[in-house]
């Protein structure tokens, strides 16, 4: 059977960032949060707690390859070894099969603990849109979750389901936020749940000559609809942070803000020192982050043992 | 015995429920009679020589089913129409219902069509159980129930026959919540998965041979030392449920079930028939005053929920961290309860997390979910 | 040229009226000094409306749908009580839409959410008792709450012992609202609301009965608007009127004139269950093939009575003149309400297994000649939705062709009305080989 | 006479041109996404590998869901329909179809004449689609065709859970990290599938022959698991993904018309409300 598409246009690029500022060797504790997600994998470095280095990688079919993938990216521009890591934890949905990690945590606990770093202590709901899941979550000041909930068996309205439309429309991912702006008025939103009768929707409309844009303004605000429920049976808080890939789309945060009648907190450091200093703001590694903390966390109050090997 | 062994016994009739009851006939010659739903009136069967034994979940896609139930009905229930299609149960000599929820409504009434059974009966359990007006309706049909197994049987059932059968009853649930009793140890020295698959066995075994294992289980439990720390102490709260993998999973993570609200846990067994000349009205009054199910939980003159104090009380007693709430998919009665519940439970300074459940669990998924709850229980270690 | 001669009822504009005015007068009750109760359809109103004074009731049901009507109204109302409540977006659809009027705090007629001075319930199905519980408690859990139980045997097990259960449980009723609302039951007001009840609900069923005739002289769609009134208050005597001197005199003239409810009549259709309430407009789509639905269970007896007669035939259930009977007393009225409720009221009888469903179906595709069935497999009603499969193999059996379509009463969200039509036109022109007569 | 039959469909465009019954030219495609260009093309190629000119041509059908699209075309018939006039045609002892295609899966069931007695088809979700067999073989990192072969060699079957065809995809890469060989993962994907579309089998009857037909009856992987699931033979025609076009062309063929002219209009209609 002849596949149409060459190009799969729901892969963004990968990256990778070393704190210029930091020498490694002069800090006393190194810590790893590795992050594997259903699509995308993240490794953060810190070193006594500041952000050394980190890697935004797509994940493979085999996730302990995935998370060496991302460690070693992450420290690919960096003299750093993985054995130089003190102490290492695991999150996100490939979690178990981390093999540098000596521990793991649930990605809802570093979410919520990386937004608190990232955003500031005034958070009360952090939102992480994942691959294949949805997370709301309710913290208290130090970024402890009180409360949380995920969308059930159907990954309506998820990450993948995103990659899955722009593939569809052969349109970047990066770019359907920008795109579903550009538009004369708001579209009636996508109406189908499931990802794959969504797509059977998008065909029809593309067929009826609704224009590109349109299209995608309409699943953006279907998906901003089905989070805004998530949230409401929740309950919102603020402050509202968003972590996640699905931060880096306008054409759902916009609307999902315009839904839920307040605005999420601008994705600026909350340490006026890192922003100043122009450190990259990347959402997707709020849980390495997390993770990384926790981890730095454990070793200073001695209820871990550093792991270093060299 | 040994607790482990007798536990082990429990769980071999939970996993061979059909060899047993086959069994069961060969060596006594009295009928199997199969039932949906715990307002069943066992205490009569138990007056003659019938076992009653529950349609419990085969947690395998109900296919069979479809054709008759389309898919806004409970897998549970259709779980259990579809084990009767695929013949599982043709060694039942009767099959019965009673006014439950509207879904193994359903499946009783296909099976009363596709499923040779030879002796039907519809029981009808009222629903206003706190009315009084309700116990001596009761009385009456458990009159006509009684003729009814008389006239299937061919013998007479006397107030002797009752009294034996209220007493292998009341035993029965004397002795379980002896050992419910004991979960509330800091260390409970059996599982939740454990305590259940034993309320499971009694729905399934006759109640005079588990009663003999459950007076040396009560009798030996307490020197058993489990290799695993309790961790979290949960509650599990909900549909039927008899899910052990899932039970399984939760306790090999972090946390113990010490105890739980299901028609297949302790609802089942947690109170007695109070002996009164009259036996059918004792009877009637037991399953007027049981802890009820959502269904029948409404007051005929408040909005209440007897059920409600309960938990809360149980929830004291056992000491419990958090609430995990499983809901059948379409389960009626508990999607109606568990908002209200969920914040009565919360407001109480009690945690919850919400699951649905189908006839098969993707562990995965809920797994995540579940370790994320005992972190959240038990978050302040990540931070002092 | 059409086959038969058409027109609408000359009684349809008075049923507007009548169920327009009963919501006004709910919402007007207060200023005239007037109680409000809230209730179901199958609630026996007889009881509160025989309060002395003015006295109003909302049923739950029936408003729900009127909600339903208007998928834009509904979604709202649903969000809000699955989102702001948290309640499973798989209960009752007609419960959803109750409950988000209430989070809301908004009245679908107009203005804000009338709360009333008690509430008077009965149970059968899994969601009466639980659904004015719960709206109770949103509400703040002080309005006074009582609600009894009909779930007491088939029409076929009724007997003395089944009918003193609810009859003791209605005198409980009647201490609670004397109680609540200091006012007394008037006896004089009971025996002619039971007398109008019966009114109401045998001659509904012999309009419906009527419908045997060929060409049919009512369509399904016309008759949910005129059941709709012994759903608001049987025991009015305005709607025992209506059904008993106004629509059944007119339908029986239809029969008479062979004036068709459809005028290219060429299929009768069994239906089954509400249908979706936003989407009537695929009746008027069957139509264009000249498919008329002409009967149903749920049409039939949500309000109606009936019994099967000797000869096993469904017929209309006695009205209180063709037994004799003039009402004597206080017990006398609540003896004859709960009879004709439990003897009468089949569509109770599928609550105790399919059999009692097929069989009533099987004869009513019979006796109302259908040629063919087409089951709304009903996502948003399981009381109604019962046994919905069996039906389908039992009809079968009788050699109809049967489609089923998945929807839901009042839940847009999981209604596909293209794929329906899709289904429509297959049955239509393939299994059923039929053209279409118009457009 | 001449009569082509066009099956435009969710993934694929199906097109068979017909002379007195014997197929003269059978022509296959992706839709992309304007099936109307698509249908327009594939239709000139079958054309060109028949020898013919359209006007040879006296009927043109159209059917499958986006059949209505099709301009050229005389008339659409619906595709259980289609389904129905081409199995019959191909193999008349059938009376049950099952037809997977890569949006929906449907079973029907036929009289002896091809006639539709009744029919039922998976509502709402993806899982028991075409597309769940996509996504997983994404997932496994092997070709669709390869996945069929793989799950043939497999004598293990593990129930998958997965309702939805997204969390499929995580199912079976936490089955691959449990190091479970590619085989036994491959016929749980096909067991799963089958599940759900037998079940929608068992609503119309499993009356034999049962036939299977749609892009995924060429997958033996999974017509195995099926025949598994239902515990009978079930026939596979050659070039089962042609079926609904030659069903299409048989009813041109019959000219059974002028009914579905108006038919078109419903269609149309249809359109119209959905944009609405």
């Amino acid at each position: 059977m002849v596949e149409v598409k060459k190009v799969e246009y729901w892969r963004w690029p990968e990256t990778s960032w070393v704190n210029p500022d930091i020498d490694w060797k002069k800090g006393k504790l190194v810590t790893a949060g590795v992050d594997v997600g259903s699509v995308s994998s993240q490794a953060v470095v810190m070193v006594d707690g500041q952000l050394y280095a980190y890697s935004n990688t797509r994940t493979g079919s085999d996730s302990p390859d995935s998370a060496w993938k991302c460690v070693n990216m992450a420290l690919e521009k960096s003299d750093m070894k993985v054995d130089n890591i003190d102490y290492c934890i695991g999150t996100g949905y490939g979690r178990v099969n981390v093999p540098m990690a000596q521990q793991t945590i649930t990605e809802i606990a570093c979410h919520a603990r990386g937004a608190n770093f990232m955003y500031g202590p005034e958070i009360r709901t952090v939102l992480d849109m994942g691959g294949q899941d949805c997370k709301a979550i309710r913290c208290d000041e130090r970024g402890k979750v009180m409360k949380f909930m995920m969308n059930d068996k159907c990954a309506a309205g998820t990450g993948r389901g995103m990659e899955v439309f722009a593939d569809l429309i052969r349109v970047p991912v990066w770019e359907i936020g920008p795109r579903s702006f550009q538009i004369k008025q708001e579209p009636p939103m996508i109406s189908s749940t499931c990802v794959v009768f969504a797509k059977t929707e998008v065909v029809g409309l593309l067929q009826e000559g609704m224009p590109e844009n349109d299209i995608m303004a309409a699943y953006c605000a279907a998906m901003a609809h089905r989070i805004t429920e998530l949230l409401n049976r929740l309950g919102m808080e603020e402050k509202f942070a968003i972590t996640g890939g699905i931060a880096k789309n306008e054409g759902v945060v916009k609307r999902l803000e315009k839904e839920l009648g307040v605005k999420s907190i601008d994705k600026v450091w909350h340490d006026p020192k890192m922003q100043e200093k122009g450190l990259p703001f990347d959402t997707q590694i709020a849980g390495g982050i997390g993770a990384a903390l926790f981890a730095f966390a454990m070793l200073e109050r001695g209820k871990a043992q550093s792991a270093r090997k060299a | 015995m040994e607790a482990s062994e007798i536990l082990k016994q429990f769980s071999d009739v939970w996993e061979l429920r059909h060899e047993y009851a086959k069994d069961w006939k060969r060596r006594t010659g009295g009928k199997v009679l199969g039932y949906f739903c715990t307002y069943e009136p066992e205490e009569v069967l138990y007056s003659t020589n019938v076992l009653p034994v529950r349609i419990l979940g085969g947690h395998e896609a109900p296919t069979l089913a479809t054709p008759h139930m389309f898919d806004m009905w409970c897998p549970f229930s259709r779980d259990c129409l579809n084990q009767g299609l695929q013949g599982k149960y043709d060694y039942l000599d009767g099959i019965m219902a009673t006014n439950c929820c509207l879904h193994p409504r359903q499946a009783f009434g296909a099976w009363t069509i596709h499923v040779p059974t030879p002796w039907n009966y519809w029981f009808v359990m009222p629903n206003a159980v706190r009315s009084p007006r309700a116990k001596k309706f009761l009385r009456g049909e458990l009159e006509e129930f009684k003729k009814a197994i008389e006239a299937w049987t061919g013998g007479k059932i006397a107030d002797k026959d009752l009294d034996r059968g209220i007493d292998i009853m009341n035993t029965n649930r004397r002795l379980m919540k002896q050992v419910y009793e004991l979960r509330k140890a800091d260390n409970p020295p059996l599982t939740g998965a454990e305590a259940m698959t034993m309320v499971w066995a009694s729905q399934l075994m006759d109640k005079r041979e588990q009663n003999d294992l459950l007076k040396q289980l009560v009798a030996t439990l307490p020197q058993r030392k489990l290799e695993r720390n309790t961790g979290v102490r949960l509650m599990i709260v909900g549909s039927e449920n008899d899910d052990r993998p899932f039970m399984e999973m939760v306790e090999s993570i972090g946390g113990t079930f010490v105890i739980d609200d299901h028609c297949t846990g302790s609802r089942y067994f947690w109170d007695e028939v109070v002996p009164d000349k009259d036996r059918l009205q004792a009877i009637a009054n037991r399953y007027c005053d049981r802890v009820p199910c959502p269904n029948k939980d409404w007051g005929m003159e408040d909005i209440s929920r007897k059920r409600f104090t309960h938990i809360l009380q149980l929830a004291k007693d056992y000491r419990v961290q958090g609430v995990i709430l499983i809901q059948q998919k379409f389960c009626d009665p508990h999607e109606l309860d568990i908002p209200s519940l969920r914040r009565l439970l919360e407001s109480n300074g009690i945690p919850c997390y919400f699951l649905e459940f189908e006839v098969t669990v993707p562990i995965g998924q809920f797994r995540i979910r579940v370790e994320a709850f005992l972190e959240q229980i038990q978050a302040e270690e990540l931070f002092v | 040229m059409a086959k038969y001669k058409t027109k609408g009822l000359d009684c349809w504009n008075r049923a507007k009226e009548l169920r327009a005015r009963y919501y006004e007068d709910y919402k007007e009750a207060p200023n005239r000094g007037a109680l409000r109760w809230e209730g179901g359809a199958w609630s026996f109103d007889a009881i509160p409306q025989a309060l002395e004074g003015e006295v109003h009731g909302l049923t739950e049901e029936p408003y729900g749908a009127s909600i339903g009507a208007d998928p834009a109204l509904q979604v709202r109302y649903q969000e809000a009580a699955e989102g702001k409540w948290g309640c499973a977006r798989d209960l009752c659809a007609y419960l959803r839409n109750y409950w988000g009027s209430i989070v809301l705090n908004e009245f679908a007629f107009g203005g804000e959410w009338p709360k009333a001075d008690f509430i008077f319930q009965n149970h059968i199905c899994c969601t009466h008792a639980k659904w004015l519980q719960v709206a109770d408690e949103i509400e703040g859990g002080n309005i006074p709450y009582f609600c009894f139980d009909v779930g007491a045997g088939a029409y076929d097990k009724i007997g003395e012992r089944q009918i003193n259960y609810v009859v003791e449980q209605l005198y409980d009723g009647i201490d609670f609202l004397e109680k609540v609302t200091k006012r007394k039951i008037v006896d004089e007001k009971l025996i002619q609301n039971v007398k109008n009840t019966y009114d109401s609900a045998c001659y509904w069923a012999k309009a419906c009965e009527l419908n045997q005739a060929i060409p049919a002289p009512l369509d399904e769609k016309t008759m949910f608007s005129l059941y709709v009134l012994g759903t608001l208050e049987k025991s009015h005597k305005d709607i025992a009127h209506f059904y008993k001197d106004e629509l059944y005199p007119e339908v029986k003239d239809r029969v008479a004139n062979k004036i068709a409810a459809v005028a290219d009549e060429q299929c009768r259709v069994l239906g089954d269950s509400q249908p979706p309430w936003g989407f009537l407009r695929v009746f008027r789509y069957l139509e264009k093939y000249g498919i008329v639905s002409v009967a149903s269970l749920y049409t039939f007896s949500l309000i109606g009575w009936w019994k099967i007669d000797k000869a096993g035939k469904l017929v209309p259930y006695p009205t209180l003149e063709e037994q004799g009977i003039t009402i004597k007393d206080r017990d006398h009225a609540l003896r004859l309400l709960a009879e004709g409720e439990l003897k009468g009221k089949l569509m109770w009888a599928p609550f105790y297994g399919a059999k009692y469903k097929n069989d009533i179906v099987t004869k009513i595709a019979k006796q109302w000649k259908c040629d063919a069935s087409i089951i709304h497999l009903n996502r948003g009603c399981e009381g109604t939705a019962q046994h919905q499969m069996e039906m389908k193999i039992a009809v079968q059996n009788l050699g109809l062709p049967v489609m089923t379509f998945e929807g839901n009463m009042a839940d847009e969200r999981e209604f596909d009305e293209g794929r329906t039509k899709r289904f429509i036109d297959l049955f239509v022109t393939e299994t059923l080989g039929l053209k279409k007569v118009a457009d | 006479m001449i009569s082509a039959g066009i099956d435009v469909g969710g993934k694929n465009v199906h097109i068979v041109i017909t002379k007195n019954g014997t197929i003269l030219a059978r022509v296959g495609g992706p839709t992309g996404i304007n099936k109307a260009e698509a249908a327009e093309q594939l239709y000139a190629e079958a054309l060109k590998q028949a020898g013919l000119k359209r006007e040879d041509v006296t009927q043109v059908v159209a059917t499958g869901s986006s059949g209505p699209r099709v301009t050229f075309a005389n008339g659409v018939i619906p595709d259980a329909a289609a389904d129905a006039r081409g199995v019959i045609k191909l193999i008349p002892s059938a009376r049950t179809i099952i037809d997977v295609g890569a949006e929906e899966g449907r079973a029907i069931k036929i009289s002896p004449e091809g006639k539709v007695l009744d029919f039922a088809i998976n509502e709402r979700c993806a899982a028991g689609t075409g597309t769940f067999v996509d996504t997983m073989s994404r997932a496994l990192e092997v070709p669709v065709e390869e996945m069929a072969k793989l799950s043939l060699k497999s004598t293990r079957s593990i129930p998958m859970n997965a309702q939805c065809a997204v969390f499929g995809e995580s199912e079976v890469v936490s089955l691959i990290h449990q190091k479970t060989p590619k085989p036994d993962i491959a016929r749980a994907v096909h067991d799963a599938i089958a599940g759900r579309i037998s079940s929608v089998a068992r609503i119309v009857g499993l009356e034999k022959d049962v036939v299977m037909i749609g892009g995924v009856a060429k997958n033996l992987g999974f017509v195995e698991s099926l025949k598994r699931d239902l515990g009978m033979e079930v026939k596979v025609p050659d070039d089962p993904d042609f079926v609904g076009a030659l069903g299409a062309a048989t009813a041109a063929a019959a000219g059974v018309l002028e009914e579905k002219v108006e038919a078109k209009v419903v269609e149309k209609e249809k359109i119209e409300e959905g944009k609405a």
